[in-house]
C-alpha cells in the first residue's frame, strides 16, 4: 500500500513537469500566432528605417498612424462580424455613405454630421444583422446586398453622384479629424481608444464570449441561452456605425462628402482582420491583431511608393502575396500547439 | 401516486408514414424557388418589356449569361466542397492577359495557355486549402488582391485582339447558336456529368458535408479538392476567354471584376448550400440566368444606377429568402 | 384530450416542478411527438426512454425552449410557461445538459462553464482569475482534472460531458435534464455524475434522466416515462417494472437480451491462440498519448480495448488506422507489415475504423445511405471515374438487407436515420472494403437495446466469419459479453490482459479502476 | 500569328510623342491672365528654385492601364527628364485616401514641387494643406480642384469637361443633321468627370438639338467590355436607336463591338461619339466604323514645367490653363492619328 502511493507521487511530478514544458512551448506558439502580424510588422519597419531615411521620421510614421486609423475602424467592426462567423462585404459602401451623409450633415451643424452617419449607418448595420440573426440568408448574400443597396443609396442622396456636398470652413467638425493632439491626430487617438475597448469586450465581458461561441459553435451557443439573435444583431450594428463613423471622419478629413470612396475597401478591412490572426470561419481571433494587420497594409503601401514601383499594381500584388505567408505562418505555428492528429478535419 | 398504466402503441404509427404532404407545400416552393423565381421575372419581362420575347434578345440573353454560368458552375462545385472561391474574377482578368502574349504562335496555342493560367492558379489555391490548410476564402482573397495586379502587371493597358480565330470565337455561331453559348452548354454538361455521375462528385460532395468523415473513408481529399480548385480555374479562364473574345480586347483592368460576387449569387440562388455537401447544377443554371436577367431587365427600362443597385439588392435577398426561410430552430 | 387514455393518469400532479401535457410537435411531415404529457416531481430522478428516435430529445427541447410545440401547454411550478428560447428555460432555473455536446471548442474550460454567466468585477467586468479559480474548483469536484485555461476543443468526449455537466451544475437550478450524459463516460465518471444527481435530488431538485444503458436506469431513477414513436406508451415508478418489461414496452415487441451464446469455444482453446494473428501491433507509441502497445487479434477473435476516460484507447485505435500521428515496432496484418503511417495504406492492408463519434466522424448527413454505404469503395463500384449504378445498387441491397437496416428508400438522406441505423450504415460502408481486421470504437454508443442488439450479433457474425475485431466499450458488462479477451489500457500502457476464466465483470472493474504496482514501476523505471 | 501587329495597337502612347509628324504637344486655349491678375511667386510665398535638380513628385491618380494615364505619366517622366528634376511618381489607384497618403508620404521624402492628377475635386484638403506648410507648391492638372487658388494650389492646367460634352453633342449633331436618338454611355457613377461630360452633351443638346432624342443613360463604368453589354441590351430594348455617346473611347469601342455583333454597321447605322482620343477610337474613326472623338489631351508634362520655370522666374500665372482640345473626324483622323495615344 505504501509503495503504491509513493509512486503515486512520484508519477504525478513527473506528469506535471512534462505539462509544464509542453505549455511554454504551446504559448509562445501561440503567442506568434496570435502576434505573427505584429512581428512581421516590427520586422519589416525595422528594414525600412534602416533602408529608407524618410521612413523613421515623425511625421511619416504619424501619417502612416494616421492613415490607419479610418480604416482600422472599419477592419475593428469586421472583426467582431467575423468572430461570429458572419462577413460584412457592405463595409466599403457603408464607409461612403457615412461620408456623405457626414458632409452633408456638417453643412447643416458639425454635430448633425457627426450623429447622422452613426445614426443611418448603424441603422443599416441593424437591418442587415436583423436578416443574419432571423433568417437563414447567409451573411455572405445579405451584406452582399447590403453593399449595393448602400452604394445605390449614396447615389440617390448625392443624384446619381452629381454633388459633392463640402463640408463649411472653419466648421469644428472639421477638426474631428483634422486636429491633433501630442503628434497624432485625434482620429489615431479614437482608433486607439476604440480598439481598446473592443479588448476589452472581447476578453473582459461576455458579449465578446458569446460572439465567439455563436462562431465557433452556433448550435451550441443557442442552447446554452446565450442570446444569439441579439449579439448578432449588435455586431453588424456595430460594424455599420463603425463604419459610417470612418466615412465621416473621412469627410471631416477631406472636409467633403466624396461620393466614390470605399469601393473594394471590404477586401481591405477583411484582409487586414486575417493578418491580424482572425479565423475567417469564427469562434477565434483578436481585435488588436486587425488593429496591426491595417497598420501592417499601410506600411507596405507605404513601402512600395518608395520602392518607386509606380505600377501600383505591384501593391496588389505584394499584399496578396503577404496575405499568403502571414495566414499560411500562422497555420504552422497554431499546428504546433495543435494536438497530433493528421488529417486536417 | 404510482399508478402504472401501460398501453400498447396503435400499430404502424411510425412517423415515416406522416411525411411530405401536397405536393406544392412550401418544402416544394423552397426546393424550385430559384425556377419559380426566374419563371415569374420571364413573364414580368414578357408583360413590361418592348421587344423581350424576340430571337435577337433571347439569343443575347444566352451570350450575356454564359460567362457567368461557366464561373458559376466552377464556383458550385468549389462551394459544394465546403470552400468559395473569390479569385474567380482575377483568373478571368490573368487569363486574358497572358493570353494576347501567345497569340503569336496560334490562336490555340494563346487559348491553351491562358487555360493554363487558370489551371496553375486552381491548383496553387487547391494546395494552399488542402495541403497547407488555408481557409478557401484566405487563399482565394489573396488572388483575388493579387491575381488582378499581376494580370494589369502582365497585361498593362488593353490590347485589342485582333485574331481572326478568337473573333469567330467570341462572335461567331455554329447553326445559329452563338459558339460562347455552346461552350458555356458543353461546360453545363460536363460539370453536371462530374457531379452526377463520377467518384470525383461524389467525393465533392463528401468533402463538403463533412470533410473528416471523407478522410476517414479514405477518399483522396486533397487530390479531390486541388481538382476542383483546378476546374474552377479553367472555367474561369474559359469565361474570361471568352468574353475577350467577344469584345475583340483583352482588358485586365475591368474584365471579371466583381465576377467572383455575381457567381456566388447566382450558385446561392440556384440553391446550393453555402456551407456545402450539395452542388445543384440546374439550379446554378436559373441562379445565373435570374442574375442576367434581372441586370437585362433594369437596363432595358433604363433604371438609373442608383435605383439599380438598390433593386438588385433586393431580389438577390428576396430569391435567396425563398428558398432557406427563417433561421429554424 | 380524450384520444389518450394516459391523460386521466397523473405520477405526481400534486407537486410537479415541470410539466407539460398534450405537447405535440412535427417537423416537415414528421411527428415527433404527438399529445405527450409528462411531469417532473422536485426531489425524484425522472427516467426518459424509448428506442432511437421516439422524440425524448425533442420532448427534451420542447421543454427547454429550442422548439416551440404545436400544441400542448407547459407548466412550471403550477405557472403556465412558454419558453421562446433556451435562455428562458435557464433563467427560470432549469438546466440542461443536452445529447449534442453544447461547448464550444475554441473557448477555454473556464469560459465554457461560466459562459453567459461570468464572475464580475466591480467594473462590470468579467473576472478572469476567479472564473478560473472557481471553474477549476467545480470540475476538481467532479473528478476532472483539466487545466481550465485549455481550449475545450482538445479535450475527449468523455471529459467534455462532463464539463458540460459542470455547465449545468453552476446554474442554481430547480430541474435538471440530462440528456444521454453516460454515452461517453467511464464507470468512474458514471459513478460521480450519479453521486451528483443523488445529492441534487436529495435537496429537492427534480431531474430528468435520458439513458440507453437501461441497468443504470434503476440504479438512479425513481420514475420512469417510455416513449415510442412520439407517444408516451409506459409511465410509472421505476421499481414496478422490470427489465423485461421495459425493453417491451419501448420496442413494442419482446426481444431476446443477454442469451448471447457465442460460439466462441474453438477461439479461447488453445489451437486458436496458436492460429496466426490478422492483427499484429508491437511497440504502438504516439507522441505523450501512448507508450509502446503490443495487441494481437486472431482470426474471428473479438478483443476488446478497455479502459478509463482518456486511457488512450481512442488513440489506439486511430493511430492503428493511421489517422493519428504515431509510430509502432511494427504493424503487421496477416503478416504483412504496414510501412506508412497513413490511413489509405491501413485501408489497402485491410483495416477498417468505425470510429466513435458518428456524427463528426462517421455520417455525411447530406448524402442518401446509398452513397455512404459505398463511401469508402468508391473505386471498386466504378470504371474511369465513372460510377457504376448497377455494381452500386447491388452492393447496397446487399447490405441493407443482411444488416436489416431500415430505410424508406436507399435513396433517403442519411441524417433521416434514427441512430442505431446510422450506426448500421457505418457498418456496413466498412464491411463493403471486406476488411481483415475490424476496429470498433464504442460501437454501440447512444443506440437503443435493440439496436445493440442487432450491431452485437453483426459483429458476432463477422467474427465468426474470421474476421479480426477490435472493439472498445465503455460499457463493461458488454465488454465480457462480446470479447474473447480484454486488453486494459491505463494512460497509454497495456494494464492488464484478461482472457477466458480471468474474462469476468469483477476482475474487469478491478483492473479498470486499479492500476497494477508492476506497471507503475515500469513507469518509474523507464 | 496575326495579332502581333494589331496586339500592339495599343501600345502606341509610348512612342506617339517621337514617331509622328503630328504635333502632339498641348496647346493653351485659354490662359486667362488678362482678367484676373493670376499668381505670381510673391503671392504664392514659396521660395524660387531651379527646376534642374529640384525633386518632383507626381501623384497620379488611377492606374497607368488606362492609355489616358499611361500617357499622361510618361509626358511627364519625358518633361521632369528634359529639365533635370528628379521625379517620384505615385499612383492612388483611384483611392482618394491613398492619394492623400501617397501626396504626403511624398512630402515626407522631401519633394520641392507636387504635380496632382486629383482623383477628385474635392476632399485633397489635407494634403494640399500639408504641401502649404512645407512651402511646396502645387500643380494640379486634368481635374481642378475646388480649394483657393494661388493658397492652396497654384493653377490647373487642363481641359473642360463640360466643354467636352458640349463639342460632343456638336460633332453628334453634325454627323447625324440634328436628328438621332441616342443612348449615353456614362462613366462611372459618383465621378465629377462623369458629369461633366453627361451635363454638357445633354444641355447643348436641349439648348440646340430639338430632333435629337436622349433615348437612354445608362452607366457603363468606363469600361470596353460593360459598354458592349449595356449597349448590346439597349439595341434590343430599344431598336429606335441611332447614336451613342460615350463617356470614353473604350465604352464607345465596347459599343462599337456590340453594334457589329447586333447585325448592324457601326458609323453608319448606329454612329458613334466619345471623349479622349486614344490609339484604337481613331483607328476606328480612319476605317469608318466611329465617327467621332473630341480629344482630352494628356501629354500634361511640357506644359507643366513650362508654367514652373515661368512661375519661379517671376510672372503671374493664371488659375486655370485651359488647354485648346482636338477633335478626330473622319475627316482629319488619318492625318492627326500621330496624335492619339
Ligand atoms: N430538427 C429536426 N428536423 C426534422 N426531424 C427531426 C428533427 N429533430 C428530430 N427529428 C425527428 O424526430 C424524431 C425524434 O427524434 P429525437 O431526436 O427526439 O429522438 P430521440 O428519442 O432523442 O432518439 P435518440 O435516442 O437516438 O437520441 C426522429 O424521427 C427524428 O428524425
Ligand atoms: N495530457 C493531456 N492533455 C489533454 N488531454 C488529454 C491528456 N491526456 C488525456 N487527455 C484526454 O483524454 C483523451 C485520451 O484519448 P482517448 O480518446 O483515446 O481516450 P479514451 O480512452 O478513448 O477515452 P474517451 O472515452 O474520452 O474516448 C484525449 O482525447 C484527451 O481529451
Ligand atoms: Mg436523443
Ligand atoms: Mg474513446
Amino acid at each position: 500500500m505504501k509503495t503504491t502511493t509513493d509512486l503515486g507521487s512520484v508519477t504525478s511530478e513527473k506528469v506535471e513537469v512534462t505539462a509544464a514544458v509542453v505549455s511554454r512551448r504551446e504559448r509562445s506558439a501561440r503567442f506568434a500566432q496570435r502576434n505573427g502580424a505584429l512581428l512581421v510588422l516590427l520586422g519589416l519597419g525595422l528594414v525600412m528605417s534602416l533602408t529608407f531615411d524618410s521612413f523613421g521620421t515623425a511625421s511619416n510614421l504619424s501619417q502612416i498612424a494616421q492613415q490607419a486609423s479610418f480604416y482600422s475602424l472599419l477592419a475593428l467592426g469586421m472583426t467582431f462580424v467575423i468572430f461570429t462567423g458572419g462577413i460584412d462585404l457592405s463595409v466599403g459602401s457603408v464607409f461612403a455613405l457615412g461620408g456623405v451623409l457626414g458632409a452633408w450633415g456638417a453643412s447643416h451643424n458639425p454635430l448633425l454630421g457627426l450623429v447622422l452617419p452613426l445614426a443611418v449607418c448603424g441603422l443599416f448595420g441593424l437591418v442587415q444583422g436583423t436578416i443574419v440573426a432571423r433568417t437563414a440568408v447567409p451573411a455572405f448574400i445579405v451584406t452582399l446586398a447590403g453593399l449595393l443597396f448602400a452604394r445605390g443609396l449614396l447615389l440617390v442622396l448625392t443624384d446619381e453622384g452629381a454633388i459633392t456636398f463640402k463640408v463649411p470652413e472653419g466648421s469644428w467638425f472639421l477638426t474631428l479629424a483634422q486636429g491633433s493632439f501630442l503628434g497624432l491626430g485625434y482620429t489615431v487617438w479614437l482608433a486607439v481608444l476604440l480598439f481598446a475597448a473592443g479588448m476589452l469586450v472581447q476578453y473582459r465581458t461576455s458579449y465578446g464570449s458569446t460572439l465567439l461561441a455563436i462562431g465557433g459553435q452556433p448550435l451550441a451557443a443557442d442552447l446554452m441561452g446565450l442570446p444569439v439573435a441579439r449579439s448578432k444583431m449588435i455586431a453588424y450594428t456595430a460594424s455599420g456605425m463603425l463604419a459610417g463613423l470612418a466615412g465621416a471622419l473621412t469627410a471631416s478629413y477631406t472636409a467633403s462628402g466624396v461620393t466614390t470612396l470605399g469601393v473594394g475597401l471590404e477586401l481591405t478591412a477583411i484582409s487586414a482582420v486575417v493578418l491580424g490572426g482572425t479565423a475567417l470561419m469564427g469562434g477565434s481571433g483578436s481585435v488588436l491583431g486587425s488593429l496591426v494587420g491595417m497598420l501592417l497594409l499601410q506600411v507596405i503601401a507605404n513601402l512600395i511608393n518608395r520602392l518607386g514601383l509606380t505600377d501600383s499594381n505591384w501593391q496588389a500584388v505584394v499584399n496578396g502575396a503577404v496575405l499568403i505567408v502571414v495566414a499560411t505562418a500562422q497555420i504552422y505555428l497554431s499546428r504546433v500547439q495543435a494536438r497530433p492528429r493528421k488529417a486536417i478535419g | 401516486m404510482s399508478n402504472q398504466t401501460a398501453v400498447a402503441a396503435p400499430p404502424g404509427s411510425g412517423p415515416a408514414e406522416h411525411r411530405r404532404g401536397s405536393p406544392i407545400s412550401g418544402d416544394w416552393v423552397r426546393r424550385n424557388g430559384v425556377y419559380l423565381a426566374l419563371i415569374v421575372l420571364v413573364i414580368l419581362n414578357i408583360v413590361i418589356t418592348p421587344h423581350f420575347v424576340t430571337t435577337s434578345n433571347l439569343r443575347l440573353q444566352l451570350i450575356q449569361t454564359a460567362p457567368t454560368l461557366i464561373v458559376a458552375l466552377g464556383m458550385a462545385m468549389v462551394i459544394g466542397t465546403g470552400g468559395i472561391d473569390l479569385s474567380v474574377g482575377s483568373v478571368m482578368a490573368l487569363a486574358a492577359a497572358v493570353m494576347p502574349l501567345y497569340l503569336g504562335y496560334g490562336t490555340l496555342t494563346g487559348v491553351a495557355i491562358a487555360m493554363l493560367c487558370g489551371a496553375a492558379s486552381g491548383f496553387l489555391v487547391g494546395t494552399l486549402v488542402s495541403r497547407v490548410g488555408l481557409q478557401p476564402i484566405v487563399a482565394t482573397l489573396a488572388i483575388l488582391v493579387g491575381g488582378r495586379g499581376l494580370a494589369n502587371v502582365i497585361g498593362g493597358q488593353i490590347k485589342n485582339l485582333n485574331d481572326p480565330g478568337l473573333r469567330s470565337l467570341g462572335l461567331g455561331s455554329f447553326l445559329g447558336v452563338p459558339y460562347t453559348v455552346l461552350v458555356a452548354a458543353v461546360m453545363l454538361l460536363v460539370v453536371g456529368f462530374l457531379v452526377r455521375r463520377t467518384t470525383f462528385g461524389r467525393g465533392m460532395e463528401a468533402i463538403g458535408g463533412n470533410r473528416r468523415a471523407a478522410t476517414l473513408a479514405g477518399l483522396p481529399v486533397n487530390r479531390i479538392l486541388v481538382t476542383t480548385y483546378v476546374v474552377s480555374g479553367v472555367l474561369a479562364a474559359i469565361a474570361g476567354i471568352l468574353l475577350a473574345a467577344r469584345s475583340q480586347a483583352s482588358d485586365p483592368r475591368t474584365l471579371g471584376l466583381l465576377m467572383e460576387l455575381n457567381a456566388i449569387a447566382a450558385v446561392v440562388i440556384g440553391g446550393t448550400p453555402l456551407t456545402g455537401g450539395r452542388i445543384r447544377v440546374l439550379g446554378t443554371l436559373a441562379g445565373a440566368l435570374l442574375m442576367q436577367l434581372i441586370t437585362s431587365t433594369l437596363v432595358a427600362h433604363n433604371i438609373a444606377d442608383s435605383i439599380a443597385q438598390m433593386t438588385q439588392a433586393v431580389v438577390i435577398v428576396g430569391a435567396v429568402y425563398v428558398q432557406l426561410g427563417r433561421k429554424t430552430s | 384530450m380524450p384520444s389518450s387514455p394516459l391523460q386521466t393518469v397523473d405520477v405526481s400532479a400534486a407537486a410537479s416542478v415541470l410539466e407539460v401535457t398534450g405537447v405535440t410537435k412535427q417537423f416537415a411531415g414528421i411527428k415527433a411527438l404527438t399529445d405527450v404529457s409528462f411531469s417532473v416531481a422536485p426531489g425524484s430522478i425522472h427516467a426518459l426512454v424509448g428506442e432511437n428516435g421516439a422524440g425524448k430529445s425533442t420532448l427534451i427541447k420542447v421543454l427547454t425552449g429550442v422548439y416551440q410545440p404545436d400544441a400542448g401547454e407547459i407548466r412550471y411550478r403550477g405557472e403556465p410557461v412558454s419558453f421562446s428560447r433556451p435562455s428562458d428555460a435557464q433563467d427560470v432555473g432549469i438546466s440542461t445538459v443536452y445529447q449534442e455536446i453544447s461547448l464550444v471548442p475554441l473557448l477555454s474550460v473556464a469560459r465554457n462553464v461560466f459562459l453567459g454567466r461570468e464572475p464580475r468585477n466591480r467594473l462590470g467586468l468579467i473576472d478572469v482569475r476567479a472564473m478560473n479559480r472557481d471553474a477549476q474548483r467545480i470540475t476538481a469536484d467532479l473528478g476532472i482534472e483539466v487545466d481550465v485555461t485549455q481550449d475545450v476543443g482538445r479535450l475527449g468526449l468523455g471529459v467534455q460531458q462532463m464539463i458540460a455537466l459542470a455547465r449545468a451544475m453552476t446554474i442554481n437550478a430547480r430541474t435538471v435534464i440530462m440528456d444521454e450524459p453516460t454515452s461517453s463516460l467511464e464507470i468512474r465518471e458514471v459513478e460521480t455524475l450519479f453521486s451528483v444527481a443523488r445529492r441534487l435530488r436529495d435537496d429537492g431538485v427534480g431531474i430528468v434522466f435520458v439513458s440507453h444503458r437501461l441497468d443504470e436506469l434503476w440504479q438512479l431513477c425513481d420514475a420512469i416515462t417510455i416513449l415510442r414513436d412520439g407517444e408516451v406508451v409506459h409511465r410509472g415508478q421505476m421499481a414496478d417494472l422490470d427489465r423485461r418489461e421495459l425493453v417491451s414496452h419501448m420496442l413494442g415487441r419482446e426481444i431476446a437480451e443477454g442469451v448471447r451464446e457465442r460460439e466462441s469455444a474453438s477461439i479461447s482453446t488453445g489451437d486458436a491462440d496458436a492460429a496466426a494473428p490478422v492483427l499484429s501491433v508491437r511497440g504502438l507509441r504516439a507522441h505523450r498519448r501512448l507508450h509502446g502497445i503490443d495487441l494481437d487479434v486472431r482470426p474471428g477473435e473479438i478483443v476488446g480495448l478497455a479502459g478509463l476516460l482518456g486511457s488512450g484507447r481512442s488513440e489506439t485505435v486511430k493511430a492503428i488506422y493511421g489517422d493519428l500521428a504515431s509510430d509502432a515496432d511494427t504493424i503487421d496484418v496477416e503478416g504483412t507489415a504496414i510501412r506508412r503511417n497513413s490511413i489509405p495504406a491501413a485501408l489497402d492492408a485491410g483495416i477498417a475504423l468505425l470510429s466513435e463519434d458518428r456524427k463528426a466522424e462517421g455520417i455525411i448527413p447530406d448524402l442518401s445511405v446509398r452513397d455512404n454505404i459505398v463511401l469508402a469503395v468508391l473505386d471498386q463500384v466504378s470504371r474511369w471515374g465513372v460510377i457504376s449504378d448497377a455494381k452500386v445498387d447491388e452492393l447496397v441491397d446487399t447490405f441493407i438487407k443482411r444488416l436489416r437496416i431500415k430505410v424508406s428508400s436507399p435513396q433517403q438522406l442519411v441524417s433521416e436515420l434514427s441512430g442505431g441505423n446510422q450506426q448500421k450504415v457505418l457498418i456496413a460502408r466498412w464491411l463493403c472494403t471486406k476488411p481483415k481486421v475490424f476496429l470498433l470504437d464504442e460501437p454501440t454508443r447512444g443506440i437503443d437495446v435493440g439496436a445493440k442488439q442487432e450491431v452485437a450479433s453483426v459483429i458476432d457474425e463477422l467474427a465468426e466469419k474470421g474476421l479480426a475485431v477490435l472493439m472498445i466499450s465503455s460499457e463493461t458488462e458488454e465488454l465480457v459479453d462480446t470479447s474473447d479477451k480484454v486488453v486494459v489500457l491505463h494512460e497509454g500502457s497495456v494494464n492488464d490482459r484478461l482472457s477466458g476464466s480471468d474474462l469476468t465483470h469483477s476482475r474487469l472493474l478491478a483492473a479498470l479502476v486499479a492500476p497494477t504496482i508492476h506497471d507503475l514501476q515500469d513507469e518509474v523505471a523507464s | 500569328g496575326c495579332t502581333n501587329e494589331g496586339g500592339g495597337g495599343t501600345d502606341g502612347s509610348n512612342e506617339a510623342t517621337s514617331d509622328s509628324t503630328v504635333d502632339t504637344s498641348q496647346q493653351v486655349r485659354d490662359a486667362d491672365v488678362g482678367e484676373g491678375e493670376g499668381c505670381t511667386i510673391d503671392d504664392y510665398g514659396v521660395e524660387a528654385i531651379e527646376l534642374e535638380g529640384a525633386k518632383v513628385g507626381f501623384s497620379q491618380s488611377e492606374p497607368d492601364s488606362a492609355s489616358f494615364r499611361a500617357a499622361e505619366t510618361q509626358s511627364i517622366r519625358d518633361a521632369a527628364a528634359e529639365v533635370g528634376a528628379e521625379l517620384i511618381v505615385t499612383n492612388a489607384n483611384n483611392e482618394l485616401p491613398k492619394q492623400i497618403n501617397d501626396i504626403q508620404d511624398m512630402l515626407n521624402q522631401g519633394i520641392d514641387i507636387l504635380v496632382v492628377a486629383p482623383v477628385n475635386s474635392d476632399g485633397l484638403d489635407p494634403a494640399l494643406q500639408a504641401a502649404q506648410d512645407q512651402g511646396v507648391p502645387v500643380v494640379t492638372i486634368d481635374r481642378k480642384v475646388t480649394n483657393e487658388s494661388c493658397s492652396d494650389y497654384l493653377a490647373f492646367l487642363g481641359s473642360d469637361f463640360v466643354e467636352q460634352g458640349e463639342r460632343a453633342a456638336d460633332a453628334l449633331a453634325d454627323i447625324t443633321d440634328g436628328e438621332a436618338n441616342v443612348a449615353i454611355l456614362l462613366g462611372p457613377s459618383g465621378n465629377n468627370v462623369t458629369d461633366g461630360r453627361a451635363n454638357g452633351f445633354k444641355e447643348r443638346v436641349a439648348a440646340e438639338y430639338p430632333d435629337i432624342t436622349i433615348v437612354a443613360e445608362q452607366t457603363a463604368n468606363a469600361s470596353r467590355s460593360e459598354g458592349q453589354e449595356v449597349t448590346a441590351q439597349l439595341l434590343q430594348s430599344n431598336p429606335e436607336i441611332d447614336a451613342i455617346y460615350a463617356f470614353n473611347d473604350e465604352e464607345g469601342l465596347g459599343a462599337m463591338t456590340a453594334i457589329t455583333e447586333a447585325g448592324m454597321v457601326p458609323g453608319e447605322d448606329v454612329v458613334i461619339v466619345s471623349i479622349d482620343g486614344t490609339r484604337n477610337a481613331v483607328e476606328a474613326i480612319v476605317a469608318g466604323t466611329y465617327n467621332a472623338v473630341i480629344e482630352s489631351n494628356p501629354r500634361f508634362g511640357p506644359l507643366v514645367f513650362e508654367t514652373l520655370q515661368r512661375f519661379y522666374d517671376g510672372e503671374a500665372i493664371p488659375e486655370d490653363i485651359i488647354i485648346e482640345d482636338g477633335e478626330y473626324t473622319q475627316e482629319n483622323a488619318e492625318e492627326q492619328l500621330g496624335r492619339a495615344f
